[in-house]
């Protein structure tokens, strides 16, 4: 059976999870619309990380008892160690837009909001840039809006900066203190040159890049199985599209 | 003491031109008063999404009941863009105030605490900063380096509106463990709840209720209604009605359907399992 | 994963030296941990009254454990001044920090949101502003008109001490209404917690339980005590014993009082029923 | 039956509730030593004010549900109306000491401490002192250590002022305009140099000084049925001791 293109980007996700990071991952908390993000790392606590999820919309058995505030408190205390956010647009600089595009932002097409990001880019230390489509009108030279900036001036408190952007092409790594991005790898099919026409900001390219790592058939064993067992209630439609109708 | 009325009556008690804080659609949302309010033809409303706003803030908007928003983001979730916002926001009917989640419920707690503001990390540099002019930034008196740190002031709704899923007959109500509520009942003047079943006995004398209740102190007045958060889900009680969601994504996409919608679910003859 | 362990493991992982918030006598207090902490001969540690201080602190105090202490007030309740404290602060033996009910909180509320400072209402003129040369005084960036407002710095203690109603087998503890206990869980490095008795299944997952519960995520290890609050009350599963603290009260008043207390309660076979 | 000193101070707190004053007692919160203070509010309320009752320290069936900072909160959202507030000093210009005496406070004598007086005093706007003991010791000229200030300067953030002192002699009235106390009325057996010769402050004396008014028996029948029954829980030593064994 062929990898589903979800499947790679849970292993991709999963492999920066678990990356030697100056944060160590202990303690993620993902959003209800964040399926790929929260197998991810799930994936990565079955390969052996000591990882904690919180899944910020579960119905019953929600991990918090403080409303929804909690979520914000914990990352304020530094108790969250992983977010995830997209963006409408985002730019070279690992800056995310969630407001919407033209000037003023939204005029053009107007989208929900900030949500948190403007509080959680500076409060958590690792954040994982995840959005699916990539082209030119999402990856551009610069926002329209900044919703919350890949990296800020000396002086602002802030505990880390994005760790990478994954796309449905590839992966990009940030270099903070630089502020731009590298090609790190391509997904099955993609080439340079792909990227490079389906990307609006300019970014470095290395001699080597390597294909993205695929799950391995334990990995897609563990998806298939305690992990779908475990998520299914909270994403119900993401699982029965993977990984298929549940066996009775 | 804190009186036990209808869910009509409670619509009366919100004037025309209040400024209104309502849960997001996953935490006890009154659609059932939302809907009494658009019946009542609430105008003007100036809406606090604490601290996002969806399905009920949606519905007001199409109805015309919204002059002014301020909220983190506004979304049906699964179902998508909320149509009427994304509809008001291409014709320039809605005063909108970007917020990003933690500053409305930093701004909640300043009020809840009685303080003039609350500090919130974060912000520096993003243009949800430079548009909020009511923000101050200030240096971090603490700090032996130069700290710049955001200070939100507090707000104080004139009305909170909470879907409880138990009210007893001094007028206290269970919110369980979304706590954020009591910060808006405490933050807001007024609060009218409705509640999912009227109970006997007393909620604050029940140890084990006790630290979900918000007590009667800050409840203005309260109604029983039924399955009153429906479409939207209820704890544990009942979940969202995903099929009517989307069906009413996709109808509010024009006018007209929205029209439809609100003649049929709204102001129409309203469905026993419904209201 | 939080572990069970034994109340004499909790009272091992607390270092010498620790900054340590204990709840009031009315709220949960972990008298048991304490008594293992007097067993186990901890020193120098800096107590946090959260906001005030009773019995556990006044034994602490008399039995050596404590060099400074930060708190609103220290008493006994019915029983009277609490003996101890008061020979201690007649010897010099302690460094006292005083505060205000609301202004510990409000330090431990800054840690629980991860900010420097909060600001508190009040206490312009006072003797305590003027001994806590570690507030500030701004003037308020949103009044019109000149108006000083205090500045509390967050205290992020080491450890928390707590005595639940309940743990689950998860390190999930409940807690009731007694929210300020969570604060101090959010806030502190270390949060060790005594329960009355373990429970199956997962606190977490009842939906009438969360909203008394402290989840794992903030503690660090739990450890069974059956009557842990003992002589103090809990909730409404025991009252105080009245009879035992007017007893302490009297036996404390002079050194030699104190040590036979000791003696017997602390140091000696524990009574089957109480420990 | 003599009426008791208790039920005398009772009447005397309860017909300070109830006097026209700017701002109207709706709730009233009263801590666990104060037993006279909350039976003077259910008083207020059996002779027909619309007020409502906080016990501070109820075991079970407290008011509160966000821990011991809702009071605090409350206070500060302005939804306690009335407080009250002892000292072991207490001034002619309405400071009160609750630290403890000598220079520095707490060297002569250590009591418990300040308790939320530093916040209280000012955020609810009415106050009423309330101590027994009336000696020089303890109405003082000038107070060792401010806990909580009778008065302010202009531009302070205060919603009120004390509205009166309540001693086991007498009640004096507080202006705090001027910042002093009067003499508003005597308990039985107290005389104009009585009072002057046990207080350690200076103060006014109109030209009548009328005796405080005692419990009618309406108010003593309420306060040994009804008022009783609601508080026993609360305060039961003050009952028993007060209004003798209970009937079976």
């Amino acid at each position: 059976m062929t990898v589903s293109r979800e499947e790679l980007l849970i292993a991709a996700i999963a492999d920066l999870i678990a990356a030697p990071n100056p944060h160590p991952v202990r303690h993620a908390a993902v959003g209800a619309a964040s399926p790929i993000p929260a197998h991810a790392v799930m994936l990565a606590r079955h390969r052996g990380l000591d990882v904690r999820l919180s899944l910020l919309q579960q119905r019953v058995g929600n991990p918090f008892t403080e409303g929804a505030r909690e979520l914000f408190d914990l990352a304020g205390q530094g108790r969250i160690d992983l977010f995830f956010l997209g963006g409408a647009q985002i730019d070279g600089q690992a800056n995310i837009n969630l407001v919407g595009t033209g000037t003023p932002a939204g005029s053009s097409a107007r989208l929900p909001g900030n949500f948190g990001s403007a509080f959680m880019a500076f409060t958590v230390p690792r954040v994982i840039l995840f959005r699916e489509e990539h082209s030119p009108r999402v990856l551009v030279p610069k926002v329209d809006y900044v919703s919350a900036p890949g990296v800020s001036a000396a002086g602002v408190y802030r505990r880390g900066s994005p760790q990478a952007l994954v796309t449905g092409r590839c992966v990009f790594a940030f270099d903070a203190v630089r502020a731009r991005f590298t090609l790190a790898s391509l997904h099955p099919g993609e080439t340079r040159e792909s990227i490079r026409e389906n990307t609006g900001f300019d970014y470095d390219e290395p001699t080597h890049v390597p294909e993205t790592r695929g799950p391995s058939e334990d990995d897609r064993a563990a998806l298939a199985g305690p992990i779908r067992a475990a998520l299914e209630d909270t994403y119900p439609q993401f699982c029965a599209r993977v990984f298929g109708a549940r066996a009775a | 003491m804190t009186p036990i009325e209808t869910v009509e009556a409670l619509a009366a008690r919100v004037p025309d031109g209040a400024f209104v804080a309502l849960p997001p659609d996953a935490s006890l949302c009154p659609v059932a008063l939302v809907r009494a309010l658009i019946r009542r033809g609430v105008r003007d409303l100036h809406l606090l999404g604490v601290p996002i706003s969806g399905f009920a803030t949606d519905l007001l908007i199409g109805a015309g009941c919204v002059s002014a928003l301020t909220t983190s983001a506004v979304t049906l979730g699964e179902a998508g863009l909320a149509p009427r916002f994304t509809a008001a926001m291409r014709t320039g009917a809605l005063r909108l105030t970007d917020a990003t989640c933690p500053a409305v419920h930093t701004a909640l707690q300043a009020a809840e605490k009685g303080v003039p503001f609350l500090p919130l990390r974060g912000m520096i540099g993003t243009d949800l900063l430079a548009d909020r002019t009511d923000w101050r930034v200030i240096d971090n008196p603490f700090a032996e380096a130069p700290d710049p740190i955001v200070l939100i002031p507090a707000l104080v709704p004139d009305i909170a509106l909470i879907h409880a899923a138990m009210a007893d007959r001094f007028g206290n109500v269970w919110v369980g463990r979304r706590r954020e509520l009591a910060t808006i009942a405490h933050a807001a003047r007024t609060t009218l709840v409705t509640a999912e079943r009227l109970v006997e006995g007393n909620l604050m004398a029940d140890e084990r209720l006790a630290p979900g209740v918000i007590s009667s102190l800050y409840v203005s007045a309260v109604a029983e209604a039924e399955r009153g958060a429906w479409p939207l889900a209820l704890l544990d009680l009942y979940p969202a009605d995903a099929a009517h969601l989307d069906a009413y994504a996709k109808a509010a996409r024009t006018e007209e359907g929205f029209r439809a919608y609100l003649a049929e679910h709204v102001l129409g003859p309203l469905p026993k399992a419904a209201e």
